[in-house]
């Protein structure tokens, strides 16, 4: 990357903190994971870090990001607090959805985060109509919210990303979609799942202006992200980016990656954005190693102090089991517990008179 | 009150609630310039204009999942799913997402939007379009299932489904757009979640909801002529279900026959048996009979349709069945 | 159109005489539909005739064929007999299909016709395992089959043509997507809900080469086609062709398409391909008068002969209800009427036995 | 007969019915290079090549139907979906076309296809990873479905589909891919469609399919323990029922609890109780019991998960109200 301004240099060294901190937050997450603090599917942001930070700077507090099931980084980007986020890892009371979603599933709505989703491509259609909503009740304009909707590269084979994409053009909605390209879908290569590999190309079909850039790089990764922000505020012009970076670990905190080749991990830990981040800092003299060591003791108490709180936060409430499957109540709605007659003792004994009336037979 | 036409009720409430409140948007194939396939919504695009009745691209899973998206921002979006077949392209968005998405987030969102869209057989459609697969929506959590049977109940049904918070489906019935009856004028709701007494009896009891409810109301008429006072049990929502009104009905008639236009095997039909005999075990004179669709993917020519569609022959056989198995005296 | 060779006059005027017979049978369809001899949904080629013809003519008899709801001609053109189809569309035993299908279920296993298919898409996943079929069993090549899938303009949106087109193309597989375009989805226009509305081009998103052609044009169809044909064949490249024509009348039968303007009703009538090939064959001398009257008079003797078939059919019999719900027989398949009890009478006597047993109360 | 996890069963099964026919292929997500997400599949890649064990894009619409035209061309395509949750992206292909194609094209063509795909709940996977919807598939005629609890009978089972000359779902469970049982040598094939006694038993009668069976024989040894005798009837196949073996043994103890992991409304216990109240009507000495998962969409933290999900603890609660009412003799 080209040497940065002295202004950028101010940011670059609060972009770092933000991705030590989500290195930090994911590393022990999956050792949380390991010592079965967290359950179900986990999967990290490592080395999408500065994919993350770039992204979320490029938003305004009124747009709204829809995530996918690898998003626990945009959620602390985009301001929740870690220890909220580890405590829904954790399945605790205070978690940022309750308890209720666990990794796949960070939603808060006080920040615009409207979910992570674990059904690939799951997510492009409610982001799509999201920025229906938008359109419908804002002008375009410098002032307008827009959505973002992140997606990875795997997902752009699913019939959604299609139909999305589609509608978003043609109702020309405020909505910039992000692929996030690993490099990989679970095992799959992004050129074995994908007939166009150069993903950014794909928006064609749709005469979606599409663009690709170096996901290790914040600031290009912010500058891109911005612009098509505005070009979806302002023009009402669907966007589609790609950002390219490496998954460092596993699809999930549970997979080894045996499929990868010794050199596809090596050349991925090359590319890794945050010691390449620091050392840019370090080398341009606008952090020196002392900062450089706060900051990531920072991180460090950061996490601790979020995993104290997830281990102290209580468990969701049993007894509130049934709170949230509807928003209207409504008559005869099923409470029962597994086990549960149908009907509670007693609870038709009223009908008993009835028995009384003439009968048939 | 006026006599209207099933349709035509749904396109007044349509019009009434969009009318009472701009956040409510209609989104389809070809509701807005073709005016509906089922003609539901003709006339609502020249009062309305194209951003509220919106025609969709062939995109049924975009369009549901956009309007999911739509009202999880505050919009109360209505959309049209042109019959019941091709919400399986949509289902992901309707069940992973629709029903899930305030329990799973904690509680932070709600999802108040409709799904229209009509089931039925006997139109000699074929196979993969005259399908009555209500139960893959009944049995999820989260979401509201309503099956209006009249003019009325439609306008009731639509208008309260549209005023809920919740992703609510309303299934019609191809077979049921151009009946009529009476609506009530003005303001009219109808609560989810309860069933209705569509006619009182005392010697057997026949549940049905949506297009089986005219069978059933008509077969109960005949039935009347030869001295059986039938009682008719419109369901009106399949989720939440009204178990309290079909058990009494039941005790109190202590006999009871399922008409419902589905399949047989894990059709509505069963979870009325199985909840009947729960509740009513002690009253039944007879096990509770389902008169179901055969189960095959129902065919195009018209003899085979018919043979294969549940109507009010077949309902009636059985209701005799069960009165002789019961020695009924008539 | 460029005048033709006198070769190419001779094959003209057999594909005329197609042309014909399908546009009579159409007419026909319409006609016995309104006399209630034709039930459901009927959609008709009028205006396709030209596309039908050329693309069956592009065919080789080891191709196979995915078809949409809207078949009648390709299956004649493919060689079914008008009695068989026009007693299918009657729902009789002699129908193609058995009198299960109806008009938008057209099969014939022996000239490779794999259906007509009513759910938009539907037929795009199938036809693209026909082909992975095809490029398991048999080596690429001129002798090689390939597959044709059709579908209208309005299905290029839906999430299957996406994902069969990706399918299709990753794997590399003998089979070409025929966009028939004919401007309208039901009453939407390509505009209204294509973001590409030069739908040829969406091919880009998965590198399948794409074209357009003059659908009214018989011979440029059928040249486009074989030669996509060709490459499917020859190199496993999928490709993706868009023929352009006009539909005469409604979406089906029943639709007075009252959407259009009178400019767009006489705009298509103008296009008209059957007229004007028999009108440039008359002028061209390759035909005379008398001979194109001819022609017409043995479409409507062809016709004729089939209505009256289609009539005399028997019914499906009833009997057979359940003869092809599987194809392996099972214990325990279901096989009850409405109404029927779920055991017959006495079906569980030899249960009774049983209860002699020791009972637990 | 060697002892051995269900999940190598299945594992070995396919690699012997590969080995046996090479018209049978893999196709799905993360088989080939990935091994497998629940590693069923791992090494097959290794012995029969890219060709026959095809990774797929994240498609599932696309491959469960591309699966469909190359069975309608006579190949034998054994697919995965992931989970059954991700069966709702393919429904579309599954329902409406590989249940239809043989009947509606009257019977020129057949679908020899299998599709496996895990349901269960209990892995903290929240709402949309965590549901049992077989209901969904064991309506729709035109499909058989089939619901292995041991690893012999996923051998037998997987073994019968994979012969089978129709689309056979596979419904194979979470739970149960690490647990362990005797497994017959050679050739072995269950008949689709007959139940199984898992175990005989006097006094009431547990039904259960999939990883419920474990559970319910699990309770069926302890209430032995206290000299209750429980029979456990395993319905190996939701499509077609074996009525008569469930409702031979209700007649036989008189007393019947479903276990099921799915949602209770419209789940697959109702078919069973509205069957034996019809088929037992005169056996039974109390009505059908269903224990079944709260109707919820299941929560991720695991306290909340458990009260969700049937266990033993309810089912044996649910067996000691039965006895008592009937007045049981222990
Ligand atoms: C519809 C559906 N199919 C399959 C899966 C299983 N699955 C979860 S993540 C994943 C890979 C997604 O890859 P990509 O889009 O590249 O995102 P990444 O995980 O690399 O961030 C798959 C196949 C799913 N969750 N949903
Ligand atoms: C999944 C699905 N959605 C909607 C329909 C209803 N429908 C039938 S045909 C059609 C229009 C298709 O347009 P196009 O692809 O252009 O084909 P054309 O009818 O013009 O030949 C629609 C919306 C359907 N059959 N299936
Ligand atoms: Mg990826
Ligand atoms: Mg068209």
């Amino acid at each position: 990357a080209a040497p940065a301004a002295p202004a950028d240099q101010a940011e670059l060294v609060g972009y770092l903190r933000q991705m030590v901190l989500i290195r930090t937050f994911e590393l022990r997450a999956a050792e949380m994971y390991q010592r079965a603090r967290i359950g179900g599917y986990c999967h990290l942001n490592l080395g999408e870090e500065a994919t993350v930070v770039g992204l979320a700077a490029a938003l305004e507090q009124r747009d709204f990001l829809f995530a996918t099931y690898r998003e626990h980084g945009y959620a602390i980007a985009r301001g929740v607090s870690p220890r909220r986020v580890m405590a829904e890892l954790f399945g605790k009371r205070d978690g940022v959805s309750g308890g209720w979603g666990g990794s796949m599933h960070i939603f808060d709505a006080s920040v615009h985060l409207l979910g992570g989703y674990g059904i690939v491509g799951g997510q492009l259609p409610p982001a799509t109509g999201a920025a229906l909503a938008v359109a419908l009740r804002t002008p375009p304009g410098s002032e307008s919210p827009a959505v973002m909707c992140l997606l990875g590269d795997g997902t752009t084979n699913i019939g959604s990303f299609h139909e999305s994409l589609n509608l978003a053009a043609v109702w020309r909605l405020p909505i910039v979609f992000v692929v996030v390209n690993n490099g990989l879908g679970m095992g799959t290569t992004v050129e074995a799942a994908s007939a166009e590999p150069e993903l950014y190309r794909r928006g064609a079909a749709y005469r979606i202006p599409g663009s690709r850039v170096d996901g290790d790089d914040v600031l290009a990764v912010r500058d891109a992200a911005r612009s098509a922000l505005d070009r979806a505020r302002n023009d009402r012009q669907p966007m589609l980016l790609e950002t390219v970076s490496e998954r460092l670990r596993g699809h999930s905190v549970v997979d080894p990656a045996r499929y990868r080749t010794p050199d596809e991990v090596e050349a991925a830990r090359r590319a890794d954005p945050v010691p390449a981040l620091r050392a840019r800092l370090v080398g341009a003299g606008a952090l020196d190693e002392a900062a450089a060591v706060a900051i990531e003791a920072d991180a460090a108490a950061t996490v601790d102090d979020a995993v104290a709180f997830a281990e102290e936060s209580p468990d969701p409430d049993v007894g509130r089991l049934f709170a949230n499957v509807y928003a209207t109540p409504v008559a005869n709605a099923a409470k029962a517990l597994p086990g549960d007659p149908l009907f509670a003792p007693g609870e038709l004994d009223d009908l008993d008179d009835l028995d009384d009336l003439p009968r048939g037979a | 009150m006026a006599v209207v036409t099933y349709r035509q009720a749904l396109h007044d409430t349509l019009a009434a609630e969009m009318r009472r409140d701009e956040s409510v948007l209609l989104m389809g194939e070809e509701i807005g310039r073709f005016e509906g396939s089922y003609k539901i919504t003709a006339g609502l695009l020249a009062e309305f204009g194209p951003e509220r009745v919106r025609d969709t691209p062939i995109s049924e899973e975009g369009f549901v999942g956009a309007a999911i998206g739509a009202a999880m921002l505050g919009l109360r979006p209505v959309v049209e799913i042109m019959t019941i077949n091709f919400s399986l392209l949509a289902i992901d968005q309707i069940v992973n997402h629709a029903a899930k998405i305030r329990a799973m987030f904690g509680g932070q969102a709600s999802v108040p939007m409709v799904i229209r869209t009509p089931g039925g057989g006997g139109q000699q459609l074929g196979a993969s379009h005259s399908q009555n697969i209500e139960v893959f929506y009944a049995h999820i959590p989260g979401l509201k299932v309503v099956v209006p049977s009249t003019p009325a109940d439609a306008k009731g049904l639509l208008t309260a489904a549209i005023r809920d918070d919740d992703p609510v489906l309303v299934i019609e019935n191809l077979g049921l757009y151009s009946t009529k009856g009476e609506v009530p004028d003005g303001e009219h709701l109808v609560e989810i979640g309860r069933a209705a007494i569509a006619r009182p009896g005392e010697d057997i009891t026949i549940v049905a909801y949506s297009r089986a409810v005219m069978v059933a109301l008509a077969a109960a008429q005949n039935l009347g002529r030869d001295g059986v006072s039938a009682e008719v049990v419109d369901l009106r929502s399949l989720r939440p279900l009204d178990r309290r009104t079909v058990v009494a009905s039941a005790r109190k008639t202590s006999r009871v026959v399922v008409l419902e236009d589905d399949w047989l095997s894990y059709g509505i039909g069963a979870e009325l048996a199985a909840t009947i005999q729960e509740g009513a075990f002690d009253y039944l004179d007879a096990p509770v009979r389902r008169v179901a669709a055969a189960e095959v993917p129902v065919p195009y020519a018209k003899p085979l349709e018919n043979a294969v569609l549940p109507d009010a022959a077949a309902l009636t056989k059985v209701i005799g069945e069960m009165l002789d198995a019961t020695a009924f005296d008539r």
